[in-house]
């Protein structure tokens, strides 16, 4: 059995405000590496006949807006949808609440990281609570008997094939082919007829010590000079950048 | 790989054209992106309720260029719109379909920028928003002319010769939303009827009636699928003309040539009337290319390719600016903002110095003398 | 009254389809139907016996036969009447087969209705009353219209039986299209040698009274006796006077230069011409429009100088003549459709692009080039036939115009005879369906090359530059897919020949309006039916050649045969049996206003004096029964026998 | 003691660990540096010792995690350095907090999140996964004493194979892109000489692809591929959106004629001119 773990995150293309305390997102939106696991579980659920359920986490904010998500992830062939709401917390609390939920899956799927995830990273951690192994960076999954070979991206065109034995959690990174498109009439009627479970979960609130800041925005320096005169400046930068 | 399409696959889609074709092969001829085959044989295999390649649909750019060559009313570009909404329906889309389609879901746009930055571009210009003022006409500004780079000049002059003529409209800035005339196209009719909601919503919230457009892809749906008042900004333009509200001062001394969209021409059967506002502007010399008016090309913008530019082999833009450089014009002059997207971009690869403008730049810069 | 109900199975075309029993069972409880019966085919033998026997056994006096349209059997069944001693129109057919079972899905909802339409006539043959059929007898004489080859073997056909014929024609010269033709298909015949001694035979036959650059301006009248003014415009040369010796011609000081219409504008002529040399009659003619004479009156007309015969006459003008026939015969042949109306054929565009008939001119020794293919002075090295050029296109002629396959494949077939060419037909399907026809494709495919595909577009703008300097000097490029090969391919030609669909020629809807007939969906002659009356337009009107559709020599040639033997078969007969359901004016009503007089579409109504009053009189032997007259009359003075106000009423009636 | 995390590929060590080597001696406390698997040990004279946990089976990176956390809870070490890499990011642990995506650590970590729109400050103690290029690198070499330990790890991890990049051009990996645009059509030949002395690699805008002059493997933007070398050097290529979007370049260089060229907004440093004229001599210098 297979568990996808969504985070909402903030929905980065349509802005946030920044305060020196708190960020607060216009609009929240699936964390987009925790979709592309939806789409490899769902490619395993086609393949080896798993069952998929899947678990959205969301803030107050977006409790609600988790939902589409989700019904898309049934739309795409999930079987089963949670969701969980939780507080101002850190992957290592969400990781305390969930494992005994996902004790009873096989195979745990989640995005490598979130967007706006910077302490702890949350499959990571959950793997390390459920004390099963973890490969993040994933790219491809295969099951073969009771383990799975994944392919780990190592950048630079390289890979790691890798055979672990399941129960197992990966962190997914990319798809080999870009995700299903669930037409949107389907999607509706999903949404009229399945429904998502809400777990009852008591995830424990812990807040952090940050300062939230702009980031410096960066100024474009001209170079001025006759073309020989540019091209040593130039010629010095770019030595400069690439050393 | 055959797919067999059950009987009720085709009675559901209902498309009725195809028992008339008769295989002649003038659509494959005459379509600037066919590969040679195409839209012919999937005409044929539709017909046979088996189709080999369904893919090769996305060819298509709804142009309807083979409807207007077809011998039989067979309408080729209707089959081909049916065999994407059986596609879509299969959730089996190309990818940058797919990220058109998902981009104009999440962001009802087709480059999924941010919602909320839709009415930027209108910041220093002071352009009347429905919440703030009594109108008789909403502004539909559509997303290109909201959002790209290109023809983002191109709304400021129309809101500017809006502001000056002093007419009574406003628009819905960030509440706009997508028309949904290329999802349409694309045959993702459930996400055109969400979007066609939605924007009725709207409507009726600020007691919208009628409706001005520049865009001839929000003009289309506007009139042919939501059936409600829509006048385009051209329209409005030709007649200020005409009765002298607009006097064009400036000469343009330019050899233009019209490209006609296809969403104005073969699909509302407006030919004459840019033509006849270019004419208008003194010191314009209008030439025609070998193909105009019905048998005009298409940009390679439309049926959602406007997103991430068209992914045929063929590109369908760069024989049309090569079309006007064989008139020998200096100035290529379009109707549609996504026509000149992808013929500015085209007239860049082909290297060569002509320019592509807006009929709105050109009447612009007849009446100031200025804004090119 | 003692009524008489017979249902037809035919076959399953009603009983497989409506519940018989049923209809019989209810038809038995209308009132005053004494017996129902119901039979495999009414129309057949067994079947008419039934009614006979009923008739003489039951003392029938109203018969209902429920069966197929009364267009195919009423009659049939009114002569089984009359056989039987009962006055054949107290008969009424319920049309429960095209009406009914042909035409619905659902069996009991259908079977339904089929008792209405049952009990609807049963109601209304109660009402018929007795009626006598009129004798008119047919005046000898026959107008044909149109001198193409139809017309001429029309003609000839019928002056041979002794008869006399008009013949009308609007051009200078009868020989119509064919004259222009090179040779013909499959037997490549050589046309001129095969229709000029036909031609002279119209000339010498002293039954055909040849009327040419004439027109029928007005037709009245009905079968039998129909009274023709025909326009005969002046010629400005006396044709009993020329002797064809053509000076006049030679002498005018005009050069060459107005397009001949007869070398389909590719050959050039001067104000006075002769359409070419075998012209019948044999006489030229002066276009007033293009003398100089005419024009300027001041033109040292030599050609009145030269004219030995005198025959030159300025002062000639139109007259009106007027003659009286009993039959008359169409055959107006066609015309061609207008390549230049699909504007991506370049014709009118291009100088290389050609209609078929241009180069039937151009392939005829006495045309403009003498028999040679020339295009722009040279001799085409590659050459293009594109069939169906608006033909089997909604966009202009819908229909197959059934002779460009086999047309195109004869011009290739000349082409490669006359020119080193290499010639493509390019065709959608090939239909060569006549006797000898495939064999004549076989044949003409060892020489040319033919393509599936309809060409999309005839260009001279190459794609790119490469394809520019292949094509240069006045080549075009046609576009096309090679359907077989799935292939779309652009090949530069040097001559392109369009072989544009077949129309109804200029005139034919006036034509259509003066004989009061009606034209098809694509302006031909209707006939009154496709299969077994294909000539037949409407009583004493016949049709013949491409005036009744597309179609080549030897089937124009065998249908004015066939029209000019239904004309002489009535004439031979000497009278017409009118139908007696036509209209009646009950004088009593009649306030004389007239307002029937225009309506009426055969003019047989006029207003006159009876006894000191005005009164409408209708010409029954002009009235066609059409009702037109009953419905406009405002006191109801006008009826109409068979359809009296109470028969439909009652038929009505018993419907609701 | 602060434990630094050599990351190794193919028994070599990866430049990352220098980049955290500066950053840890900065910090001026007693480092650390932990090497799995088999590795030549070589440039780690920063640190003053080196943890070598030898074995065959460590090879293996994706064991790297469970080693990492036997030393952690033998060692206790208060900061743990890792370069924030494909390979690194597996090393989160859930024994100890992690931070990710930092690029300074003084006494508050800075970290970029939320896709490089905000940066985020906090005082933090554990593991610091630093990006890339945070730090100049510092590559020691010299004797530096070395601890081999052996550990046993219970996880079920089968390394079976390592795929090697294709031989093709990969934009999307390069460290180096030159892009040539419409203004750099004539120079292509000169771009792929410069790209080749920088060891880097030619991109280019739409128009180029399009009319065939490089293949679409090289297509930088929404169309194309999305890049995120080191340097991007932009060469007569205006910044149209489509393809700007594609760029995640961290240095941005660009020269065009045009002042108003909307590439210069995303870019570090400009030049207003002409690249037919620039890159010859450009080239000449970095040769």
């Amino acid at each position: 059995m297979i568990c996808v773990i969504v985070r909402a995150v903030p929905d980065l293309v349509e802005g946030l405000e920044i305060e020196e305390r708190d960020v607060r997102p216009y609009r929240y939106i699936a964390n987009e590496l925790d979709e592309y696991a939806v789409e490899h579980a769902v490619s395993l659920k086609e393949k080896y006949n798993e069952r998929v359920e899947v678990i959205g986490i969301a803030s107050e904010d977006a409790y609600d807006e988790i939902d589409e998500s989700l019904y898309m992830a049934i739309a795409k062939g999930v079987d089963k949808a949670y969701k969980v709401k939780i507080p101002k917390t850190t992957s290592y609390k969400i990781a305390d609440a969930l494992s005994d939920f996902l004790k009873k899956f096989d195979i745990i799927l989640t995005g490598t990281l979130a967007v706006d995830e910077f302490y702890g990273v949350l499959g990571a951690t959950i793997a390390d609570k459920l004390d099963i192994p973890y490969v993040g960076g994933v790219r491809s999954i295969e099951i073969e008997g009771d383990s799975v070979i994944v392919k780990k991206e190592l950048g630079g065109g390289a890979y790691l094939v890798l055979k672990v034995k399941k129960p197992a959690l990966f962190g997914i990174l990319s798809l080999e082919k870009p995700p299903r498109y669930v037409p949107i009439s389907k999607l509706r009627s999903v949404m009229r007829s399945a429904e998502i479970e809400e777990l009852k979960v008591k995830v424990e609130e812990d807040v952090l010590d940050v300062r939230f800041l702009e980031p410096p925005k960066p100024e474009v320096e001209f170079i001025d000079g006759d073309p020989e005169e540019v091209a040593e400046k130039l010629a010095e930068i770019i030595r400069g950048l690439i050393s | 790989m055959v797919e067999v399409l059950s009987e009720s696959y085709q009675n559901k889609f209902g498309y009725e054209g195809l028992t008339r074709c008769y295989q002649c092969g003038n659509c494959t001829a005459i379509c600037p992106v066919s590969d040679g085959r195409f839209p012919r044989r999937l005409i044929a295999h539709l017909r046979w309720g088996r189709i080999e390649r369904f893919d090769e649909v996305w060819l298509c750019l709804q142009c309807k260029l083979c409807d207007e060559f077809c011998p039989r009313d067979t309408n080729p570009s209707l089959a081909m719109q049916t065999l994407k909404r059986i596609s879509v329906e299969n959730g089996s889309v190309p990818p940058h379909i797919g990220e058109f389609l998902m981009n104009v879901y999440r962001r009802r746009n087709p480059w999924g920028h941010s919602r909320m930055k839709r009415g930027e571009w209108m910041k220093d210009l002071n352009v009347p928003t429905v919440k703030d003022c009594e109108f008789d006409w909403l502004w539909f500004v559509g997303c290109a002319n909201s959002f790209d780079s290109r023809v983002l000049g191109v709304t400021e002059k129309i809101a500017r010769i809006l502001n000056e003529l002093e007419i009574s409209y406003a628009v819905l800035g960030r509440d706009e939303g997508c028309c949904g005339n290329d999802v349409k196209r694309i045959g993702e009719d459930g996400l055109f009827e969400l979007l066609m909601e939605e924007n009725f919503k709207v409507f009726k919230r600020y007691g919208v009636e009628r409706i001005i457009t520049h865009s001839p892809h929000c003009y289309n749906t506007f009139k042919n699928d939501y059936n409600i008042e829509v006048k385009l900004f051209l329209e409005l333009l030709h007649d200020f003309i005409n009765d002298g509200s607009v006097e064009l001062k400036h000469e343009f001394k330019k050899v233009v040539t019209y490209h006609d969209s296809c969403f104005l021409g073969r699909y509302n059967n407006i030919y004459e009337l840019p033509r006849e506002i270019l004419r208008s502007v003194p010191g314009l010399k209008l030439v025609e290319m070998r193909s105009n008016r019905r048998t005009s090309i298409c940009c390679g913008g439309g049926a959602g390719n406007i997103a991430v530019g068209y992914q045929g082999k063929v590109q369908p833009s760069i024989l049309r600016v090569k079309e006007a450089l064989d008139v020998n014009a200096d100035v290529l002059a379009v109707a549609c903002p996504f026509c000149k997207i992808m013929l500015e971009e085209a007239s860049k690869s082909v290297n060569c110095n002509l320019k592509v403008l807006d009929v709105v730049d050109i009447v612009y810069h007849s009446m100031y003398g200025e804004g090119l | 009254m003692r009524v008489g109900v017979y249902i037809c199975h035919c076959g399953f075309n009603i009983a497989g389809f409506l519940d018989i029993d049923e209809l019989v069972r209810y038809a038995e409880s209308l009132n005053d139907v004494v017996i129902v019966r119901d039979y495999r085919f009414m129309c057949s033998n067994p079947g008419q016996e039934l009614i006979r026997d009923d008739i003489e056994k039951l003392n029938l006096d109203r018969v209902v036969v429920a069966a197929c349209s009364p267009n195919l059997h009423e009659a049939t069944f009114r002569r089984v009447l009359s056989e039987s001693g009962l006055n054949p129109f107290f008969l009424q057919i319920a049309n429960i087969r095209e009406q009914c079972s042909w035409v619905h899905s659902d069996k009991v909802k259908a079977t339904e209705k089929a008792k209405r339409i049952i009990r609807s006539a049963v109601e209304r043959v109660k009402h018929h009353t007795a009626l006598e059929s009129k004798r008119v007898n047919v005046i000898p004489r026959v107008l044909v219209i149109g001198g193409g080859i139809a017309g001429i073997s029309a003609s000839l056909l019928i002056a041979e039986a002794g008869v006399e014929v008009y013949l009308v024609e609007r051009e200078p010269t009868i020989g119509g299209n064919m004259a222009k033709f090179d040779k013909v298909f499959p037997t490549l015949d050589c046309a001129a040698c095969i229709l000029t001694p036909k031609m002279t035979a119209v000339k010498e036959n002293p039954n055909i009274k040849l009327y040419t650059n004439s027109e029928v301006v007005e037709v009245r009248g009905s079968v039998g006796n129909f009274k023709v003014k025909i326009r005969v415009k002046p010629r400005f040369i006396d044709e009993d006077a020329c002797t064809g010796c053509m000076e006049c011609v030679d002498s005018c000081l005009y050069y060459p230069t107005i397009p001949s219409k007869f070398d389909e504008k590719i050959g050039f002529r001067k104000p006075i011409y002769m359409p070419f040399p075998q012209a019948i009659p044999n006489t030229p003619i002066i276009n007033p429009d293009e003398c100089l004479y005419f024009i300027t009156n001041k033109c040292p007309m030599y050609c009145e100088d030269v004219c030995e015969a005198d025959a030159i006459n300025f002062e000639q003008e139109e007259r009106i003549e007027e003659v009286e026939v009993g039959a008359i015969v169409i055959a107006t042949g066609y015309k061609l459709f207008d390549p230049s109306e699909i504007s991506e054929y370049g014709y009118g565009r291009y100088k290389n692009v050609f209609t078929a008939l241009q180069v039937e001119r151009m392939l005829n020794s006495t045309g403009p080039t003498g028999g040679r293919i020339v295009v722009n002075g040279r001799e085409p090295e590659r050459v293009a036939i594109v069939h169906c050029v608006g033909s089997r296109d909604e966009r202009y002629r819908r229909y197959c115009s059934r002779v460009c396959c086999m047309y195109s494949l004869k011009l290739a077939h000349l082409i490669k005879e006359r020119t080193n060419a290499e010639v493509y037909n390019f065709y959608i399907d090939m239909r060569a369906f006549g006797k000898g026809y495939e064999e004549f494709y076989r044949s003409v495919l060892e020489e040319v090359k033919v393509v599936r595909g309809k060409v999309a577009e005839i260009t001279d703008i190459p794609m790119n530059d490469d394809e520019r300097r292949e094509v240069e000097r006045g080549r075009v490029i046609v576009v096309f897919e090679d359907t077989l090969l799935g292939r779309v391919e652009r090949i530069p030609f040097d001559m392109v020949i369009l072989s544009p669909a077949i129309e109804p020629s200029d005139g034919t809807k006036e034509l259509a309006r003066i004989l009061k007939v009606s034209l098809d969906e694509n302006g031909f002659f209707r006939e009154i039916h496709p299969k077994l009356a294909p000539t037949v337009v409407a009583p004493g009107i016949f049709v013949c050649g491409c005036a009744q559709g597309p179609k080549d020599i030897q089937d124009s040639v065998a249908q004015a045969e066939s029209a000019a033997g239904q004309a002489l078969s009535m004439i031979n007969r000497g009278f017409v049996e009118l139908e007696p359901t036509t209209a009646y004016v009950d004088e009593e009503k009649c306030s004389g206003c007239g307002m029937c007089v225009p309506v009426c579409p055969f003019q047989a109504i006029e207003v006159v004096s009876v006894n000191g009053h005005v009164r409408a009189r209708i010409d029954e032997s002009l009235c066609m029964g059409c009702g037109v007259c009953a419905a406009s009359c405002p006191s109801r003075a006008i009826r109409h026998r068979l359809f009296e106000s109470e028969t439909i009423r009652a038929e009505i009636l018993s419907l609701l | 003691m602060i434990l630094v995390y050599a990351e190794t590929f193919e028994g070599k060590i990866s430049d990352v660990t220098f980049e955290l080597l500066r950053k840890a001696r900065e910090l001026g406390d007693e480092i650390w540096t932990v090497v799995i698997g088999n590795a030549e040990i070589e440039g780690l004279g920063a640190s003053d010792k080196v943890i070598h946990v030898e074995g065959e089976r460590f090879n293996n990176p994706a064991l790297h995690r469970y080693v990492l956390r036997k030393l952690i809870e033998k060692y206790k070490p208060k900061k743990i350095l890792i370069g924030n890499t494909p390979i690194g990011i597996d090393l989160a642990l859930g024994i100890m907090p992690t931070l990710v995506s930092c690029v300074d650590l003084d006494s508050k970590a800075k970290v970029v999140s939320y896709g490089g729109k905000v940066f985020v400050e906090v005082e933090f103690e554990g593991i610091y996964l630093i990006n890339r290029g945070s730090f100049e690198p510092l590559k020691v070499d010299g004797e530096v004493e070395v601890e081999k330990v052996s550990i046993d790890v219970d996880k079920e991890i089968e390394l079976l194979d390592v795929i090697k990049p294709e031989v093709d051009v990969d934009i999307t990996k390069a460290d180096v892109v030159v892009g040539v645009g419409r203004g750099a059509q004539n120079i292509v030949d000169l771009a792929e000489d410069l790209a080749e002395s920088l060891g880097g690699v030619v991109g280019a805008s739409r128009p180029l692809v399009d009319q065939g002059i490089l293949p679409p493997s090289r297509q930088v933007g929404r169309s194309g591929r999305t890049i995120s070398p080191k340097l991007y050097l932009a060469l007569g290529i205006s910044g149209a959106m489509e393809h700007v979007e594609g760029v995640k370049a961290k240095n941005v260089i660009a020269i065009n004629k045009d002042r108003k060229a909307p590439i210069f907004r995303i870019s570090r440093y400009g030049v207003v001119g002409d690249v037919e004229e620039i890159v010859p001599l450009l080239l000449e210098r970095l040769r």
